[in-house]
């Protein structure tokens, strides 16, 4: 399979998130410049953490009209993997590819450090290597990631499993301490914490391969039925 | 081809907690300015725009504002324009 | 506005509001050969500045040992640059931005950190790691409660946004910085060793490009603004706003057109923006620079060449071009949507010429402008005596212990590095809580470790002693993670130098320091000096900082500060390295009983602290080792407690017979650590440390539980819980900052 | 004891740059909002005070908006006061 990594303006974890993909599954991973208009090329697409045009205004607020959200929209609505990271989940919200919003954090400050996970769905392309309420370990850094969204909303998507992930400690306020959401076809996940960041030993925690290795696997086997198929 | 001055307010819903607004009032009633409440803290633009007519330059004033400089899921706007005096 | 003229500049005394004395001025009109126009004279005013000609401090700076044979590039350039094998090389600096931040704290440290960013991406090296040394008055104050908070708010806002890891640094909190807070940050970067670029305008006919940001009236005057006496009588609005989303497009931009081979000399737009970096670039090709004005871009209307010169404005390089290769550098920067302009060209004839509106508005000589600069050798005062004091033993061991691990300077720093993105390139193997920080080269098994240290208690008490214990502490962290050594740089941030007794410090600090650096074997490769550091006429604490630098090949190798929890749980033995001492002169103790510093500096043998470096880089490649921390401030006692914290065991003490109880628990003397090891290890321990000539005493033990007792020939001398010495430290300074507001500017 | 309505608006002096202002214009260029010009962003507070004048309210106002709700170092403000209706 193959793997793009969107690049805006401001992105820094793109490289980051490339070489956990390479690190953890051996694909091909490009890094893709925000105005590529067109993605179809890619089985998965990843929208990496950084401070997309400074994060000015809000989060994501101006990334989310580069001709690459464009293309990824029409990925997502294929049915691609669409993973966005930290800045790449705020993008997300930004663009309607999620709902709710990710606003300052309840603290003001931003805060960098290790958290505790609660998966709350692994039947999804993303989750699927991980035990239903696992507790992992994938740090955060992120000054606007309190999730929110009106009760409804929330209650949809808890009732639909589309909570991914929770905090077992909310760092930010999050409304429901959700740490993730999929996206109404599941196919798309925006979350906080960064699973690039916890991929060898020495960083700690290597709880986020699996996140990466779900998605390879999920793809794979896609690839493989229609290959069947063919 | 006219100008006009456009000053934007933009602040969360009254349903959304202002963290910001929060710390703000708690370090003014620290301060000894007890009488200070309901503090909420938004953003403030001001900007000049260009049209031909000032309905002209509402309307993209309104689409700026709907599509660009607030967002709808946590935010409401107003604002208000003038022509430039030159 | 009208420009003053040559006449009203010498007779009204213009120049000394353009930074100039009387006699700078009267050598200026020697150099030029005429009384020199106001754009001229302005120019003079800045880089003739304590902060661009370091005039002050350059006789003395002479002294540090600069080269070595891991040096690739010493003091002089942008950045220092070290060999770390394998092809890789390794540059960095440190720079103040104390004044700034003193105004504009945010902003002030936002910017501080930009421009030592531009530093080292200007070498041609990927940043890859930050560091930040900060110095505060006590938090009982609601206006350093407003400096601190702001102040890491802005290291982390252009930090996190550029996307450079913040790994390590310190904060020391003393009533000495109260009007005065000292903001340093370090940045470090990794280049091929092969591939270091300079600041150099070469090639006569080259053009110069001006890349970045445009310019504006942004802090006009910063840079002699930077050297003059208090921060709360200068003009207010000269603050300069940073913008880190353009500071990273501007670094990637520059890291291509470098890696594009065009690039023959390329310079940040520091202080005196255009004015230093011109005039330094063909200080150092030896040549001239000619330049338009007219083609700067600029983002206010109605700028003078005099603003154009002086302007601050952030995130913007001068760069020298290969003729014929321009077209390169518009492709790159047009991409990030960046300003470039053609301004000028490279010449020959030694001058700095400007041009604007079809007319030459200033012309001189290069090397006056900054090889010629007045260079003084300030009057010393005569050293002084330590004096002799006897510190009480009024503080029981017990509170002495909990109030030490609970004071600001020494009690945990969590509440300010995870408000910085400390993981960010995903290559932070060891980031802050650590002794050194460890940053992975990419690709290769290899870490760079550094760290920052400088104690201005020990150089305020004895300025020789104390600059040696700074490159000692600051050193001694990397050796303590396992890493070997390199080089340094610092930042010397003092009083007034008008006044004898801050040179004397000034001087002797750096003869201490050049000693320890021959000693440890650490050139100084790059460095800062921040004079003037006074409130109403009382000068600082003299507070120099060291950075260092060194290399680990093989990061299995590295030693924690402090074991895994599990490992503790197993049981490990304590055992001090170096030597036993029990006296209480220089110390954090002595500080808090008599509620200043008193008495020496604490002990320190830079023979002896050389062998527990070298004993520590070959206990870190043994299996028995399972953590090292040094002994610094708040002496065994605290790093104990800090060891017995992180990996949440307690444990047992041993206090030696014939040991002063207070002496041992709190002596701050130097050349020392704390190892945990296996108990098996012992023996192999113990044979190290006769090859190294380090001595060796065991200390106690660290267990499975939640209590900690420390004994001398079997009595109790403290029996506390573990959670007790935790409270202290963990809650001290975010029960600080509860205690009152942090969001005053006033 | 009287209450008022407050709302305060605060942005940088006008020789300071303002980067967040700098990039949402580029922004709007860049979706065809070709006319926005001289975009500048600051803040916009509103809060209510009390006081048994409104000379009184104004000046707890005044010093809120010098010490706490803006940095006279960089920034500028202005505010508008009214009686609030109950
Ligand atoms: N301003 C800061 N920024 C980043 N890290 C910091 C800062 N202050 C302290 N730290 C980290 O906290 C830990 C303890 O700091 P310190 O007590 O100064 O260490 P040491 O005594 O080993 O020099 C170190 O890992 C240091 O890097
Ligand atoms: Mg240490």
């Amino acid at each position: 399979m193959k793997w793009a990594v969107v690049v805006f303006p401001g992105s820094n974890c793109d490289e980051d998130a490339a070489q956990a993909v390479r690190e953890t599954t051996g694909d091909v991973v490009d890094l893709v410049w925000h105005d590529a208009t067109d993605l179809s090329e890619y089985d998965a697409i990843i929208l990496p953490g950084g401070f997309s045009y400074g994060d000015y205004l809000r989060s994501g607020a101006i990334a989310r009209f580069s001709p690459a959200v464009e293309a990824v929209r029409r990925e997502a609505g294929a049915g691609k993997l669409v993973l966005g990271i930290c800045n790449g989940f705020q993008v997300l919200t930004e663009s309607h590819l999620l709902p709710g919003a990710l606003l300052r954090n309840n603290h003001l400050q931003f805060r960098c450090e290790m958290v505790e996970l609660v998966v709350d769905n692994n039947t999804s392309p993303f989750t699927r290597a991980y035990q239903l309420g696992e507790r992992i370990q994938i740090p955060i850094a992120h000054g606007e990631g309190r999730f929110h969204a009106d009760p409804e909303t929330v209650e949809d998507l808890r009732k639909r499993g589309r909570i991914a992930f929770r905090y077992a400690h909310s760092p930010n306020g999050s409304v429901a301490d959700i740490a993730g959401i999929l996206g109404e076809g599941g196919n798309v996940l925006g979350l906080m914490p960064h699973p690039e960041r916890a991929i060898v030993d020495w960083m700690g925690s290597v709880d986020g391969r699996r996140l990466f290795q779900s998605m390879h696997q999920y793809v794979e086997e896609g690839l493989a039925d229609a290959r069947a198929n063919a | 081809m006219k100008t006009f001055d456009v000053e934007v307010r933009v602040w969360l819903k009254p349903s959304v907690f202002d963290p910001q607004g929060h710390a703000v009032e708690q370090a003014l009633h620290t301060l000894g300015f007890d009488g200070a409440q309901n503090v909420r803290i938004g953003k403030y633009m001001h900007l000049t725009v260009t049209g031909e007519t000032e309905a002209e330059a509402r309307k993209s004033v309104e689409q700026m504002c709907e599509r660009v400089l607030s967002n709808p899921v946590m935010e409401t706007y107003a604002y208000e324009l003038k022509e430039t005096v030159v | 506005m009208r420009e003053p003229t040559p006449e009203q500049i010498r007779d009204e005394r213009v120049y000394r509001s353009l930074g100039l004395t009387d006699a700078e001025y009267e050598l200026v009109v020697e150099k030029l050969g005429r009384l020199p126009n106001y754009v001229e004279a302005g120019i003079f005013g800045v880089l003739w500045s304590e902060h661009c000609s370091y005039k002050s401090s350059k006789v003395h700076l002479r002294r540090f040992p600069t080269s070595g044979p891991q040096v690739l590039q010493g003091p002089g350039e942008n950045a220092g640059v070290v060999d770390i094998g394998d092809g890789m090389a390794v540059a960095f600096k440190m720079e103040s931005h104390n004044h700034p931040s003193a105004v504009e704290p945010y902003q002030g440290a936002a910017t501080g950190v930009g421009g030592i960013l531009r530093d080292i991406f200007t070498m041609g090296a990927r940043p890859v790691a930050f560091l930040d040394s900060l110095r505060f008055g006590p938090l009982d104050d609601g206006r350093t409660r407003y400096l601190f908070s702001e102040v890491v708010a802005g290291i982390g806002g252009y930090g996190n946004c550029v996307g450079i890891p913040t790994v390590g640094g310190e904060v020391q909190f003393s009533p000495t910085y109260r009007g005065n807070p000292l903001v340093n940050a370090m940045c470090v970067g990794i280049l091929p060793a092969d591939g270091i670029v300079r600041g150099t305008a070469t090639g006569v006919g080259n053009p110069v490009f001006v890349v970045g940001a445009r310019t504006g009236r942004d802090g006009i005057h910063g840079a002699t603004f930077a050297s003059a006496e208090d921060p709360e009588e200068k003009e207010r609005s000269a603050v300069q706003v940073g913008d880190p989303f353009l500071g990273k497009l501007l670094m990637e931009a520059c890291l291509e057109l470098i890696a594009s081979g065009a690039v023959v000399g390329i310079q940040d737009m520091g202080a005196a923006g255009l004015t230093s970096s011109s005039a330094e670039m063909a200080s150092r090709a030896g040549g001239g620079l000619e330049m338009i004005l007219d083609r700067v871009p600029v983002r206010e209307e109605g700028m003078t060449p005099y603003e154009m010169m002086l302007s601050e404005s952030q995130e913007r390089m001068l760069v020298v071009l290969e003729r014929g290769r321009e077209h390169v550098a518009f492709a790159i920067f047009q991409r990030y949507g960046l300003e470039v302009a053609d301004i000028g060209r490279v010449t020959d004839d030694g001058r700095l010429r400007l041009i604007w509106h079809g007319e030459v508005v200033a012309d001189m000589p290069v090397a006056a402008l900054v090889d010629e600069a007045p260079v003084y050798e300030r009057p010393i005062a005569l050293p002084s005596e330590p004096e002799r004091v006897d510190i009480p033993a009024s503080l029981p061991a017990r509170e002495a212990w909990l109030a030490v691990l609970s004071h600001p300077s020494v009690a945990d720093k969590r509440f300010v590095y995870r408000q910085y993105d400390t993981m960010v390139r995903a290559q932070t193997v060891m980031g802050p809580g650590s002794d050194a920080a460890l940053v992975k080269v990419p690709g290769m098994d290899k870490a760079i470790a550094m760290a920052t240290d400088g104690n201005s208690r020990y150089v305020a008490l004895n300025p020789r002693r104390g600059g040696q214990i700074a490159v000692a502490e600051a050193v001694r962290n990397l050796a303590t993670a396992g890493a070997k050594p390199l080089a340094i740089t610092n930042c010397l941030n003092f009083g007034n130098p008008e006044k004898p007794e801050i040179m004397r410090q000034l001087s002797d600090a750096i003869d201490g320091m050049a000693e320890a650096c021959k000693a440890l074997d650490t050139p100084v490769v790059s460095g800062n000096v921040s004079l003037y550091n006074e409130s109403r006429g009382v000068d600082i604490q003299p507070t120099p900082v060291v950075g260092a630098i060194g290399v680990i090949d093989g990061i299995a190798k590295r030693l924690q500060s402090a074991p895994t929890r599990e490992r503790a749980a197993a049981g490990l033995d304590l055992w001090l390295l170096g030597r036993e001492d029990d006296s209480l002169e220089g110390t954090l103790y002595g500080e808090l009983v008599c509620g200043r510093p008193v008495g020496d500096a604490p002990y320190i043998d830079l023979a002896e602290e050389r062998r527990l470096h070298d004993l520590l880089q070959a206990i870190a490649g043994t299996r028995a080792a399972a953590a090292a921390h040094d002994v610094t401030e708040g002496g065994v006692a605290a790093a104990v407690a800090e060891m017995m914290i992180q990996c949440g065991a307690g444990g047992e003490i041993d206090i030696p017979a014939g040991m002063s109880q207070l002496g041992w628990l709190f002596s701050e003397a130097q050349g020392r650590a704390v190892v945990a090891v296996l108990p098996e290890g012992a023996e192999d321990l113990a044979r190290l440390a006769a090859a190294f000539a380090v001595p060796l005493r065991k200390l106690g033990r660290l267990v499975a539980s939640e209590k900690v007792a420390v004994r001398q020939a079997g009595d109790m001398v403290v029996e506390i819980p573990l959670a007790a010495l935790r409270d202290a430290y963990e809650h001290a300074i975010p029960m600080a900052l509860r205690a009152g507001t942090a969001g005053a500017s006033a």
